[in-house]
């Protein structure tokens, strides 16, 4: 089953509106749904509804396309950004979209005391803007930064009512004020976000329809259990499950009532990084008979049923400027490496040692999310015919992020969606590699200065071409350097009940239900 | 003399109060003391845990807006402060007054919890007047049953009960907080082992009861059984059927944090859970806190009821 | 329980009887009819295989009053309980004839019983402080039987209700009804049940122990009610193991032994020349002044006894010479002294004097009998002169040394001069220890040393009470209430005292067997020399045993002084209203039936002959009995 | 009643000590019960229960029966051990206050008030949060939490028995008060209270698979069956059985140990 387009149905007059539309999503609802003060998975989801963001990622390009800004011009030097901005935008409060809001809001962003978590680091060289005229602002950068724009068009980067950041800053978290095609209604934690259509609304993005949202309604609820989430739209409770579990998938594929939208989704796979700062995986050979030594495949396979596909390297297939590389499964090589690296002989339960003691590498991480557990277990199954044995634990995230700080771990589980390969930059520069006064992201510690050269020139070209190559041989330069394991791509599945639901689809700035072109067919 | 008892009374009542605000702090100071203790930096709660990717400065404006960067004493301080004016503080994790993220959620499990204690209660002294002291097959068979409900982990029976009633009949749903349905599954999860509980106590206080004298005179007098059940034995039996259901009404809000995962509901025992594994301090004591309140106050509560069950304890004392 | 039948009830079971005032004529009454007839009944439990009710006969008529004795379980109860359907939900009963007048009450049902139950038959349970619901005020009880067996209503029933607990004999009825049992002291609790008995006016009325656990003084009371019941026309169905109670009610008597009859007849006839040697041997094993001296149990001192009294010719020192002591005094020192003794308690309602300006001394080898009605302070006496409590003045002096200034290892060291024997055996024994190991551990502590000595020691106490070496391994729990008394006896004797305090130490235990331990006591005494505090609301008990008497009330010791002295010419009021309530089975006897005291005591003291005192210290036992001239029957 | 009585056990208590038997043979030596590696991971997951895999598999391909058989170490484990931490803390606490002069008392027992005043649940998950998941910490979390109510059962056994008149007897024999503690006091407090214990191990066993169940208990690869039960939830449309036989594993030991516990109890208080 598959969408047609929107327009065409508009056109054939089959379109009903003033639907309403209910949601199932996971658990991890974040504590803030305002774009810049969450850096949970869920965010987006939640706050694209109500707010716009200035530039547009074509789902199908992935080219950038105008949005709140309609047009955009970057300086030689990567510097400097001019914004010509959209006329006739209000927020839901009535105020105007210019540029003194784009201002307002990039400050705010920026300001420490909105305590954001993620979307001030991700336009960290951002050092100020000017308003040139209502409709236009420049925006300095202390660096050259190529992925600027692009992570603009995530859903963290969603525009708030400059009134709202100067009169009520602390209401942006529960019910932040947009330029958004809906308008939160009431946000009842730990069950639900209910939200109502903004009419005055008539900019949406390229390739949507024009004027306000179909749906009057629109709710998004919190289930928790994989289960009982799926569950609930094969008894009609909802119309639609964001986060269909992989067991379930092939199930939702099969069911002739429902659909299925999929997105590979941009950024760094789930990967185990290894803690390159001390031993074991301080020793290359260690690190890549762990990579090579897993059956990777096998695992994915048999954790997600078939349904996710097996990561290439340090980049989702889905993300710019990938560029596929093997990594070869070989039992013996990885034996032979470890022979190589001094880890020759084997203790009574068939673990490799060296000077007496085991090869062992601590794995800190959560179990809240079951596949990893799983994942986490399968690896230390082959992990152990290798002579290798993987500790798992579970602290409380109070002493992860403190084992994170003290680089007290060799294993760190994860994952990363963004739409830039800068996350390589993010994860494998040794500028992130964590201080005393901040975990960086580069939880694998690796210092290699060809990986940081190339990452740097990457992330200050302004040639497409250029960052191309040099993503890709950073990409190849890593797998050398067998940093992490990657796993597999992550699947944003949504499936919802064809009869009922129409014209959804899926975002891919950071992926997530978008409904403004959404209608149902009843009630 | 009437002053003499109210003021007996009030007296009584003010001791009690003082011992509970003992209680209430002491909680409150092994809350505060346990989280202190644990390693790690709660500015990281503040911005959501490893998934976050702050920068140095939004951490340093965290510590020094929720003085993590102070002594604990301060912190302490500052805490108890605000506690004693009623100020629960802010939430790390929802950047929301505590009071208003307990307040959302408290709903939920006082429907869930209320629900199911008169459940377990309703069911209890039905199942006992029906099964106490009769026929021995009738006992053993409800008396097994008690034992098995009693002794299941609540969150396999709802497992159970979720397997058979939500994906196998589609009769009832599996999640959420929507309308009474939702409701049936969790409340009954949570209402049967503490039936099962209180049918046991009740019935053995009950057949302690039908063995007392006064119950073979009542019945010398020309009583019917039923009768004799309801209007002599069922009072006295509802003394230890009174203290027990305060002492698992207190646990029952330990219940809802496993009940309210299993079905997706909203409520403070999923909050806790949330909190706990996010260390959000000021929302982990504030139900700390609550609960130690709930507690006394059922404890309160039921020792207000003991002398309107037995007339000695307002008579005599 | 529930027996079923095939016949139909009829109307008359359910009438409303006291509707029908011509019901009240004793020539009606006096029906040749037994109102009550039962032929080989015989109840069992459970799976257990011997019946504990094996064939009893036995019928009450109409206007006539009918006691049945007999020793502790065997089997009144039950019996009575079978009358009514009542045995229990385990109990099997089989009988070839239960009828009340002319009802088959085997073939009814359940339905049937409940007309029967209060409305025609009322029934007295034996344990009648516990036989009110604690939780209701008693006229809602009374008012719960009118409710089932007449048409009253509202106030009307109230006001009857009120009056079915003026006839039970309680003043200001109406203030009364609204008071819970516990408000209630014994005996008004007592006459509250009988008047949810009578309240529906039944024809028969079975009293179970209507008086056990009651002061004499409110036993008396209650014994003129139900008597006062008789005469009117009711027939009564008394149980009892007090044969001074039964003679001063009953027409007829039954005497019951292991579930069967032993001997029936003229309640007069039964008691002055009594056939069967069951009931001679209960009648002789009654305590009283007559008694003195003489072995109440019928059975010889043990031959360690025995030993020990020959041997102690010799004297070693600790054992006197097995004659009674006289009592002029002086003869011997002086061991256990109490001067000015007081105590209080405090109570919700501020401090309370237990004990009151008590003192007391006692000499080696000597009994001093405490006696008082309940809450008298009795108890707290004893455990003032143990040491147990502190006063809060005054002083107790043992052998000359006074507790209040003994501390430490003095003072437990002194303690093992004073021993006591209590009336709940059992509780005082570590549940965990044989009785080995009790003796053990007295032994221990009072320096013995060494297994063999050990050993030596414990079947020398063993044998002194009359225990053979086989209940060494037992634990006291398994063992019989006069047993367990002989162990405590043992082990309160293991460290040599001089002063045994016995705080009612037969109170517990059945005429038979308190007559084995009295004599046990008086032998043991003879024995070893020891001094005895001997606390007993039994005056009977009082003056078997005990050489000078107090009397206490409210804390305060009213009267003291030789025993028989005291009871022969009792000059405080109080003392003489003790005495005057205790039933006598001689004067009963006389009296009965016709002229029953008629309700309170202070009448029937009016009346009462004074008593009347053997001198002769010892008497025959098996010609006591013609010459009963008891004091005292109860225990 | 009688001895004879009460020394054969009833059949339910026979029956439930097989059952602890088979359990505490399946903690000693799982590897001579478990038909299969806990541990290895096979191809087919969640299979149906089958002569190859009795109790089916679960999401790695494991057999089921053989993880339930070795995860009993870790049941028995955080059950006894629970219970044992519970018992000589609330020992401690409640024969101090039973036997201290008021002043220790009063302190001891504000202490416990304040512990009974959480939900023992809701301690542990304090004890959780302060100490991480795992199994080592969920048995210290729940012993914890289970020690004020065994401090104020301990301290109500040391009073009643500090009154009782055997305790009396044995003051008025010139024994110490210490040599009373030892020889009277303890034992008779400390026999009720173990017979108490055994019935809380059930409950301890519950609240660890709880605990297990809502994510802060065992680590893998351990197999446990809180963990078991926890995970198959997210499979029960698919495969209801794995759901069904870790807590039926739970239920079973938990009524087997109640069992046995209410029998030992009506026997120690048929002796007293
Ligand atoms: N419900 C019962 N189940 C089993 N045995 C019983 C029951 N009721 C009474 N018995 C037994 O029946 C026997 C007779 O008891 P009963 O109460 O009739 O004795 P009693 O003569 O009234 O003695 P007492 O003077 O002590 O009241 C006793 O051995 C008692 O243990
Ligand atoms: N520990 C105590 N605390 C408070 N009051 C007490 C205490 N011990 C005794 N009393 C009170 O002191 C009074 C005398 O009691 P005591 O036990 O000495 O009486 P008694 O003559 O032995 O009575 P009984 O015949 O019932 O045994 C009673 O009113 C009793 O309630
Ligand atoms: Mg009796
Ligand atoms: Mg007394």
């Amino acid at each position: 089953a598959g969408t047609a387009s929107a327009g065409q149905a508009e056109k054939s007059g089959a379109i009903v509106r003033n639907g309403s539309l209910t949601l199932g999503t996971n658990g991890q609802e974040p504590p803030c749904i305002a774009p810049a003060e969450n850096a949970g998975l869920n965010g987006p989801e939640l706050s694209r509804p109500l707010t716009d963001s200035v530039v547009y990622e074509n789902p199908k390009t992935h080219e950038l396309e105008p949005w709140l800004a309609t047009k955009w011009a970057v300086s030689a030097d990567g510097l400097t950004y001019t914004f010509t901005l959209r006329k006739g935008v209000t927020f839901s409060d009535g105020t105007p979209w210019n540029a003194e809001a784009f201002k307002a809001n990039l400050d705010y962003i920026v300001d420490p005391a909105t305590k954001s978590p993620m979307s001030a680091s991700y336009i960290a060289p951002y050092e100020s803007s000017t308003v040139v005229d209502p409709y236009s602002l420049t925006v300095k950068l202390s660096t050259p930064y190529s992925a600027f724009l692009r992570v603009l068009a995530q859903g963290f980067f969603g525009m708030v009512s400059p009134k709202q950041i100067a009169d009520a800053p602390a209401d942006i978290c529960a019910a932040p004020i947009g330029t958004g095609p809906f308008t939160l209604v009431k946000w009842t934690k730990g069950q639900s976000v209910e939200y109502v259509r903004n009419d005055a609304y008539n900019w949406g993005p390229p390739g949507t329809h024009t004027g306000a949202a179909y749906l009057k309604h629109y709710t998004v609820l919190f289930l928790g259990e994989d289960s009982t989430r799926y569950n609930a739209l094969a008894s009609g409770q909802v119309d639609v499950v964001d986060w269909v579990p992989a067991q379930n998938i092939h199930a939702a594929r099969q069911d002739p009532s429902l659909s299925v939208l999929s997105l590979t989704t941009p950024g760094h796979p789930f990967s185990w990084w290894l803690n390159t700062a001390r031993a074991p995986f301080n020793d290359l050979k260690v690190r890549q008979a762990l990579l090579t030594g897993i059956d990777r495949a096998e695992i994915v396979n048999s954790v997600l049923f078939g349904e996710y596909k097996t990561a290439t390297g340090y980049l989702t297939s889905s993300t710019l400027d990938y560029s596929k590389n093997t990594i070869a499964h070989s039992v013996k090589k990885a034996n032979a490496l470890l022979d190589e690296a001094g880890w020759g002989t084997r203790d009574s339960d068939g673990y490799r040692t060296k000077d007496g003691k085991r090869l062992t590498a601590q794995l800190p991480t959560s179990n809240a999310i079951a596949y990893r557990v799983q994942i986490a277990e399968q690896v230390q199954a082959q992990a152990k015919k290798l002579g290798i044995d993987i500790e798992i634990s579970y602290p409380t995230s109070q002493e992860l992020s403190q084992d994170a700080l003290d680089g007290n771990y060799d294993i760190s589980a994860g994952i990363w969606g963004t739409n830039t390969p800068d996350i390589l930059w993010l994860r494998y520069s040794s500028k992130n590699i964590t201080t005393a006064d901040r975990i960086g992201l580069n939880v694998a510690r690796l210092r290699d200065d060809t990986v940081d050269s190339l990452l740097q020139q990457a992330r200050e070209t302004t040639d497409a071409a250029q960052q191309a190559a040099l993503y890709g041989k950073a990409q190849t330069r890593l797998i050398d350097l067998a940093p992490a394991i990657p796993f597999f791509d992550d699947q944003r599945v949504v499936a919802f009940d064809t009869a009922k639901v129409h014209g959804l689809s899926l975002e891919t700035a950071y992926p997530a239900p978008y409904v403004f072109d959404a209608w149902t067919s009843e009630g | 003399m009437a002053a003499a008892r109210v003021r007996r009374v009030a007296g009584a009542i003010g001791l009690r109060l003082g011992g509970a605000v003992l209680v209430v702090w002491g909680a409150a100071t092994l809350a505060f003391l346990a989280i202190y203790l644990t390693p790690g930096d709660p500015a990281y709660a503040v911005v959501g845990g490893t998934d976050a990717n702050p920068s140095p400065a939004v951490l340093a404006q965290i510590r020094a807006e929720y003085g993590f960067d102070q002594p604990w004493y301060v912190q302490y301080g500052s805490y108890l402060w605000r506690l004693a004016h009623g100020d629960l503080g802010t939430s790390y994790r929802l950047r929301e007054p505590v009071a208003t993220a307990i307040g959302q959620q408290l709903g939920g499990t006082v429907q869930l919890a209320l629900a199911a204690g008169l459940l377990a209660v309703v069911l209890a002294i039905v199942v006992a007047l029906l099964t106490a002291h009769r026929r021995p097959w009738i006992r053993g068979v409800s008396s097994s049953a008690d034992l098995v409900l009693a002794s299941m982990p609540s969150f396999w029976l709802g497992i159970l009960l979720l397997s058979a009633f939500s994906y196998g009949l589609h009769l009832l749903p599996a999640i959420g907080n929507r309308g009474w349905q939702s409701l049936v599954l969790p409340a009954v999860t949570l209402a049967l082992p503490l039936a099962a509980v209180l049918t046991q106590v009740l019935r053995n206080a009950l057949e302690e009861v039908l063995e007392e004298p006064f119950i073979t005179s009542a019945r010398a007098r020309g009583l019917s059984d039923t009768a004799v059940r309801l209007r002599h034995a069922m009072r006295h039996a509802l003394i230890p059927l009174a203290t027990m259901t305060g002492y698992l009404l207190g646990g029952l809000l330990g219940g809802t944090v496993v009940t309210e995962t299993l079905f997706s509901r909203q409520g403070l025992g999923r909050l806790l859970l949330t909190a706990v594994n996010g260390k959000d301090l000021p929302v982990v004591i504030a139900i700390v806190v609550l609960s130690a309140v709930v507690y006394m106050v059922v404890n309160l509560a039921i020792d207000l009821v003991y002398p309107l069950i037995d007339p000695r304890l307002r008579r005599l004392a | 329980m529930t027996r079923k039948g095939v016949g139909e009830l009829s109307g008359e079971l359910t009438r409303d009887v006291t509707d029908e005032p011509g019901r009240e004529s004793p020539d009606v009454l006096r029906d040749a009819r037994p109102i009550l007839a039962v032929r080989d009944l015989v109840v069992g439990f459970g799976n257990q295989a011997e019946p504990v009710v094996r064939g009893v006969s036995f019928h009450v008529n109409r206007g006539e009053a009918l006691a049945i004795v007999g020793e502790s379980g065997s089997g009144k109860s039950v019996t009575a309980r079978s009358v009514l359907g009542l045995a229990g939900d385990n109990a099997r009963v089989a009988a070839s004839e239960l009828s009340f007048d002319g009802v088959d009450l085997r073939r009814l049902r359940e339905r049937q019983w409940r007309g029967i139950r209060s409305g025609r038959i009322g029934l007295v349970l034996q344990d009648a402080l516990v036989s009110l619901d604690p939780f209701r005020e008693v006229g809602r009880e009374v008012e719960e039987v009118l409710a089932l067996h007449s048409n009253a209503r509202g106030p009307e029933r109230r006001r009857r209700a009120i009056d079915a607990l003026t006839r039970a004999g309680i003043p200001d009825a109406e203030r009364r009804a609204r008071q819970i049992p516990a408000e209630l002291s014994g005996g008004l609790r007592q006459r509250a049940l009988i008047a949810t008995a009578i309240a529906a006016d039944p024809e028969l009325i079975i009293a179970d122990e209507p008086t056990t656990a009651l002061d004499v003084t409110v036993q008396a009371q209650v014994l003129a009610l139900l008597r006062g019941l008789v005469d009117r026309g009711r027939s009564l169905l008394l149980i009892s193991h007090d044969l001074a109670v039964v003679a001063s009610v009953a027409d007829r008597v039954l005497v019951v032994r292991h579930g069967e009859v032993v001997e029936e007849g003229d309640a007069a006839d039964v008691l002055a020349r009594p056939r069967h040697p069951y009931t001679k041997q209960l009648l002789a094993a009654v305590p009283s002044a007559a008694s003195r001296g003489r072995r109440l149990s019928g059975e010889p001192p043990s031959a360690y006894i025995e030993r020990v009294r020959d041997a102690s010719h010799g004297g070693d020192g600790r054992q006197l010479a097995g004659e009674r002591r006289s009592h002029d005094g002086g003869d011997h020192p002086i061991v256990l002294e109490a001067d000015g003794l007081a105590k209080s308690f405090g109570t919700a309602g501020g401090a309370r004097l237990a004990v009151d300006d008590v003192s007391f001394a006692l000499r080696r080898g000597e009994t001093l009998g405490i006696v008082g009605e309940s809450g008298s302070g009795k108890s707290t006496t004893a455990r003032l002169a143990l040491g147990i409590e502190k006063p809060d003045s005054g002083s107790v002096r043992l052998d000359g040394r006074d507790w209040n200034e003994l501390g430490g290892r003095a003072l437990r060291a002194a303690r093992l001069s004073i021993q006591a024997v209590h009336q709940d055996a059992l509780s005082t024994f570590d549940p965990r220890h044989t009785v080995g190991a009790i003796l053990t551990e007295a032994l221990a502590a009072s320096g013995v040393r060494g297994g063999a000595e050990l050993r030596a020691r414990s079947a020398e106490l063993l044998a002194l009470v009359g225990l053979d070496d086989g209940v060494l391994d037992r634990r006291p729990l398994r063992m019989s209430g006069g047993q367990r008394q002989r162990v405590s006896i043992a082990r309160a004797l293991a460290p040599r005292p001089d002063v045994l305090v016995c705080d009612e130490p037969v109170s517990a235990l059945d005429v038979s067997i308190q007559a084995q331990v009295l004599d046990l006591l008086v032998d043991v005494q003879r024995a070893t020399g020891v001094a005895y505090l001997f606390i007993s609301h039994d005056l009977g008990v009082i003056s078997h045993i005990a050489d000078r008497v107090l009397v206490m009330k409210d804390g305060r010791v009213v009267e003291h002084g030789e025993v028989r002295q005291i009871f022969e010419r009792p000059e405080h009021p109080y003392t003489r209203r003790l005495l005057d309530a205790v039933p006598r089975l001689e004067a009963a006897l006389e009296a009965a039936p016709e002229s029953a005291p008629e309700s309170v005591p202070e009448s029937a003291s009016e009346t009462a002959p004074g008593p009347e005192l053997d001198a002769a210290g010892t008497v025959e036992a098996e010609a006591s009995h013609d010459r009963l001239d008891l004091q005292s029957v109860r225990r | 009643m009688s001895a004879a009585v009460s020394r054969r056990p009833p059949v339910a208590v026979l029956a439930a000590l097989v059952f602890l038997a088979f359990l505490a043979a399946s903690a000693l030596v799982p590897q001579w019960i478990a038909p299969h590696d806990p541990l290895a991971i096979g191809p087919h997951v969640l299979a149906a229960p089958s002569a190859a895999h009795p109790l089916g598999t679960d999401e790695n391909g494991r057999d089921v029966l053989s993880r339930i058989i070795y995860g009993t170490r870790e049941a028995l484990l955080l059950g006894f051990g629970a219970v044992a931490l519970s018992l000589v803390g609330g020992s401690a606490l409640g024969v101090l206050a039973g036997l201290g002069n008021r002043f220790v008392e009063s302190v001891v027992m504000r202490f416990v008030d304040i512990g009974l005043a959480f939900p023992e649940m809701l301690l542990a998950l304090v004890v959780i949060a302060v100490t991480g998941g795992g199994t080592t910490n969920a048995l210290m979390a729940i012993g914890i939490a289970g020690i004020p109510s065994f401090a104020r059962l301990v301290r109500a056994q040391t009073l009643g028995i500090r009154r009782a008149p055997f305790v009396e007897a044995a003051r008025g024999l010139g024994l110490s008060e210490p040599q009373i503690v030892v020889r009277h006091i303890l034992p008779n407090a400390i026999r009720p209270i173990l017979v108490l214990a055994t019935i809380g191990v059930g409950t301890a066993t519950v609240a660890g698979a709880a605990l297990s169940f809502i994510g802060l208990g065992t680590p893998p690869p351990a197999p446990s069956w809180g963990v078991m039960l926890s995970t198959a939830r997210n499979f029960l449309d698919r495969s209801w059985w794995y759901g069904v036989m870790p807590g039926l594993a739970i239920t079973l030991m938990v009524v087997s140990v109640t069992v046995v516990g209410r029998w030992l109890q009506r026997r120690t208080e048929a002796r007293r």
